[in-house]
């Protein structure tokens, strides 16, 4: 029988943004809280990503979720305003817009439709801007491939390894403990029932555990399919601010190739890295150079002026998506005491209040907020999602707008 | 763009795996980021150590001109203000020049990239005119402007010691070297030829303090017992306008990390050093590491280990007859064993010899 | 100041001379020199200011590596003038902070 | 500036003449009375041997491995003060001390890389191997070869119980 090194209220696995929110929002509620991750605090998709906050991420993917999604961002937002009036580091949430463009007309009419359905489901905020509006809210844009765009003021970004750090520090004033370097072996399950965690050196014993790996979920809890995705990113050497500043662009559909400009002043580039042949291993975090050549040329038509600015480092970050989009929260069906928050393609829009929420059905058994469409076991049982092979841009640009 | 060899960082290194390798039929291409080939060659002035087979007697920047009229001899492609800003995994890299950007694929690469120099934080330490030594060696010998006229050098290592002889050399007044060690760091023959001429090494001091404006204009120095705390009362004002700090250096390997080459963490050798077996082959299939990138010490060795990847690169790409390059591997193995002996070397070897244990053992 | 005589280099190389305007005055420089190396020349010793606290920086890598010594250059910042050569009439400015870019395409 | 001489009297790094005579030998007063005699002042095992074959009479020492400390080997005094060896040393370690130059003088050859070169019968001070000016005497000679590469042999003439110690010297007029 392997040693039991401690005991814990809750053992939440993943020192990401969703992760150290879970432990902070528990160890708020007096619980003993012991967060393990594999590496270091916002070493996974957290550390690698540009930071966006994004209200209402994607196209056509979960439109018609319009209004259920704004209740979960809308109360992120909210909880991480809290979290600046109290929190010891600024984690540099700015709300400086966000502008998601067309580059053709087709793409354009697109956004006209999903604006009406949008208002129809009560998104008062989001605006459509032709090319000339478009150009006066982000002058340094390529008039000839603008078409139009999608504003919503209120998206922003932040620095989101200070957001990890933030919410792990104060988890810890709390009593929580955190163990980095720490990879999870097993969750142990005895007849349908939580016993803890099983680590190198032994078990940490709980009644509850928190699986927030996003793209590594799947690994640990088969059933929820979590599905990693490649994301090259980049970042350049730092630019004074640019007037106005509305950040981060999403085009070409779902596949987002994405800037945004940090509070430092560099600016985050982003795209996608698909899997390569022969393994097609999506967590393969080595960079390959024609895929940083495709993401830079593509940003550098849609924003000419950062050609002029030199790349200073590129990595590759490992997202989480599921099948039908929407992220996954709630308690495993049929596995008492194991709760799911993973799957998130915009997580830092959603880490607060998933947190918040993993927090509050462990304490109370009920959410304050509706969390029946993200049933993590809603794939158990279907036939698993064979992701389109070889994994190509427009190939996985259909199969995410129109679902699996 | 394609070629059989190519080879990062034209400093000594780089320069003679290019050669060895190109004299012997390698299609090689050698790339480096400045305007001129030669790395630290030529801000060294002063004379090399070590035997005939090391050009030992001859100076620094005379070594480098010969190796200049050898790459034109033997027919290696030099690339010059080219950046290397990516290694990637199937031995391509990310070259840029100017705003043109490409890639190149290479059959084998050499990592010669060299080293960079450590800094030392004390407050003040960010103020203009505090440098590194090795900067104000390129300011006076290379680009020929004296940074500063009253210069105070922390550390007493080599390149502390010959810094402030070619400082002295260039007309500015060397007012002290500082050393955190009870003694002196660098060679005897460094040291005693600056303090005959008049610049005190002062042992068991630091500098804790340095004060200035638009440029550095005082250092305090003070004495320091053996676990480095100042002891009270013993600070000394100095007068000065360059700060150089000559506090040993570590291997510029950016590039191996990327490749996600497997490191070795040995202070003696200045840090992360990417393992490496004994012909200088990385822990990645088809890509070497040579000079001060695989371990810190100094020019001499870094001429020796290039001959050594160069070589070793060339039989494996089937270019090179194996008995005779293994003559030319076993005399550069000569060579650098001979460098590395002495009060000065055996630790080195030593380390040399735990990064190809930890080679194979990895 | 420059060494115009050293006993194991000999004298200055002859090479054209150049003019660059660094915050607005005419200084003399040699073709194919650094920019770091004549505005050192030239007694400035301070060639950018830091955003947050203003703080003065220089010279610290002289081979390109450190970004301390980064200045405006023909309206671009962040130019590390210890590896970039001087051209005649470049105009260079002591840098505050993320420094202005002048006219970029990007440019607000 | 009065802070130098509380420097200099902290310095280290100084090398003695014991150490010298301990690793490198040094000449008997017999030896020195047959004419001019290399004095190497390299006391460590550091891997270097161009004084071993620039001397085209093979008087100096080191063999393998080339760290072994270099010692001259001329009981008869072979050494035509051909000053070769000054030259091509690395450390600028080697000197050519001449007790015979004349009664009360001698003669020491160093190698000599700032500027201005000095001239001849210019007035000097010697320095020891502290930094400290410890006798007057004059420049006798300058050498400056193309094949010294740079190196320039200043020969100083100064009052002979100073010879073992002199290594350096500082114009006057300084």
């Amino acid at each position: 029988m392997a040693t039991v090194l401690k005991k814990a209220d809750v053992v939440v696995i993943g020192g990401g943004a969703v992760g150290t929110a879970a432990a902070y929002h528990l160890a708020l509620r007096g619980k003993k809280v012991v967060l393990c991750e594999m590496r270091n605090i916002a070493a996974g998709a957290t550390g690698r990503c540009g930071g966006m906050v994004v209200h209402c991420y994607g196209r056509f993917l979960n439109i018609d979720k319009t209004d259920y999604r704004l209740k979960f961002t809308r109360a992120n937002t909210k909880i991480m305003k809290e979290y600046q009036k109290n929190f010891e580091i600024d984690f540099e949430f700015r709300q400086v817009g966000c502008l998601d463009i067309a580059i053709d007309e087709s793409e354009f009419n697109d956004l006209k439709r999903l604006i009406e359905i949008q208002r129809s489901l009560g998104d008062d905020e989001i605006e459509l801007l032709d090319r000339k509006e478009t150009l006066e809210v982000m002058p340094n844009l390529n008039p000839e491939v603008i078409f139009g765009s999608r504003l919503r003021k209120s998206d922003g970004n932040l620095n989101p390894f200070l957001l990890a750090r933030a919410q792990a520090l104060e988890a810890q004033k709390l009593g929580a403990e955190i163990v980095t370097h720490t990879k999870i072996e097993e969750i142990v399950i005895k007849n349908n029932e939580v016993q803890g965690v099983k680590i190198s050196d032994g078990i940490i014993e709980s009644p509850y555990v928190v699986n927030a790996t996003n793209g590594w979920a799947s690994l640990l809890t088969e059933d929820i399919e979590v599905i990693p995705v490649r994301e090259l990113a980049m970042v350049t050497e730092r630019l004074p601010e640019l007037p106005p500043q509305p950040f981060e662009m999403l085009c070409n559909g779902d596949f987002a190739y994405g800037a945004t400009q940090t509070v430092s002043g560099n600016y985050n580039l982003g795209g996608p890295g698909p899997a390569r042949p022969p393994d097609y291993n999506y967590f393969d975090e080595t960079i390959y150079a024609d895929e940083v050549l495709r993401v830079m040329s593509y940003i550098f038509t849609i924003f000419p002026g950062l050609s002029e600015v030199s790349i200073v480092r590129s990595w590759v970050g490992t997202m989480g998506f599921t099948p039908d989009g929407m992220p996954s929260i709630g308690p495993m069906p049929g596995i008492k005491g194991l709760f799911i928050v993973a799957g998130f393609p915009a997580g830092m829009s959603w880490a607060a209040i998933s947190g918040k929420i993993a927090s509050e059905y462990i304490c109370d058994g009920k959410t304050s907020l509706p969390i029946n469409r993200m049933n993590p076991g809603r794939f158990t049982g279907k036939p698993k999602v064979q992701w389109p092979q070889p994994y190509d841009l427009t190939v996985c640009h259909d199969f995410l707008t129109k679902g699996a | 763009m394609k070629t059989e060899l190519a080879i990062i960082g034209a400093g000594p290194a780089g320069l003679c795996a290019a050669i060895e390798a190109a004299k012997n039929g390698v299609d090689v291409t050698l790339i480096d980021e400045n305007r001129t080939a030669g790395g630290q060659l030529f801000k060294q002035i002063h004379r090399f150590f070590g035997s005939e087979e090391h050009l030992a007697g001859i100076r620094g920047f005379e070594i480098g001109n010969m190796m200049l009229e050898d790459t034109q001899k033997y027919g290696v492609k030099v690339l010059l203000n080219t950046v290397v800003w990516g290694m990637f995994p199937d031995l391509k890299l990310g070259l840029s020049n100017g705003n043109m950007v490409s890639v190149i694929e290479a059959r084998r690469i050499i990592v010669s990239t060299g080293a960079l120099e450590n800094s030392l934080s004390f407050p003040g330490w960010t103020l203009p005119n505090i440098m590194g030594a090795g900067a104000a060696q390129t300011m006076v010998n290379v680009n020929r402007v004296l940074p500063g006229n009253k210069v105070l050098i922390i550390g007493s290592g080599n390149v502390g010691l010959i810094v402030a002889y070619q400082l002295l050399q260039a007309g500015a007044e060397v007012i002290a070297v500082v050393e955190a060690l009870p003694e002196v760091r660098g060679y005897q023959v460094h040291a005693s030829k600056i303090v005959r001429m008049g610049i005190p090494i002062i042992t068991s001091h630091t500098i804790t303090r340095a004060e200035g404006d638009s440029c550095v204009r005082k250092a305090e120095i003070a004495r320091i017992d053996d676990t480095f705390k100042v002891l009270k009362g013993s600070e000394m004002i100095l007068d000065v306008d360059l700060i150089c700090i000559a506090v040993g250096l570590r291997p510029l390997a950016e590039l191996c990390w990327m490749a996600g080459m497997k490191f070795d963490y040995l202070p003696q050798l200045g840090g992360f050093v990417p393992l490496h077996n004994e012909n200088m082959q990385s822990s990645i299939e088809g890509i070497y590491v040579a000079g001060d990138v695989a371990g810190i010490e100094e020019a001499s060795s870094a001429m020796e280990e290039g001959k050594l990847a160069g070589i070793a690169a060339g039989i494996s790409l089937g270019k090179i007859v194996k008995k005779q390059g293994i003559e030319i591997i076993n005399k550069a193995k000569e060579g650098l064993r001979a460098l590395r002996l002495g009060p000065y070397g055996d630790y080195r070897q030593e380390s040399k010899e735990k990064i190809v244990h930890h080679y194979y053992a990895a | 100041m420059r060494i115009k005589e050293h006993p194991i280099l000999g004298p200055l190389p002859v090479a054209k001379e150049v003019i660059i305007i660094v915050d607005g005055k005419k200084i003399k420089a040699y073709e194919g020199e650094m920019i770091s190396t004549a505005i050192v020349a030239s007694g400035i010793k301070t060639f950018r200011y830091t955003s947050k606290k203003k703080e003065p920086r220089g010279i610290f890598c002289a081979i390109g590596r450190c970004t301390d010594c980064v200045m405006e250059v023909n309206g671009r910042p962040n130019v590390r003038t210890c590896v970039t050569p001087v051209e005649d009439n470049m105009v260079i400015n002591t840098q505050e902070g993320l420094g202005i870019w002048e006219n970029w395409r990007g440019g607000g | 500036m009065e802070y130098r001489r509380s420097l200099l009297e902290k310095t280290n790094g100084i090398i003695t003449l014991e150490k010298i005579e301990k690793y490198n030998g040094y000449p008997s007063e017999e030896r020195f009375s047959k004419g001019p005699v290399p004095i190497i002042e390299c006391i460590e095992e550091i891997p270097c041997n161009p004084c071993e074959t620039v001397c085209d009479r093979h008087l100096i020492k080191v063999g393998k491995p080339i760290t072994n400390y270099p010692r001259l080997i001329d009981p008869d005094g072979k050494c035509t003060g051909c000053t070769k060896c000054i030259t091509i040393c690395p450390g600028l370690a080697i000197f050519i001390v001449d007790k015979t130059y004349s009664e009360n003088e001698a003669s020491i050859a160093l190698p000599y890389e700032e500027l201005p070169i000095p001239v001849q019968g210019e007035k000097i001070v010697g320095i020891d191997r502290a930094g400290n000016s410890v006798c007057k005497g004059f420049v006798q000679k300058v050498l400056s070869r193309k094949n010294f590469d740079r190196t320039h042999v200043v020969t100083i003439v100064i009052p002979k119980e100073f010879a073992d110690d002199v290594r350096y010297f500082k114009r006057i007029d300084e």
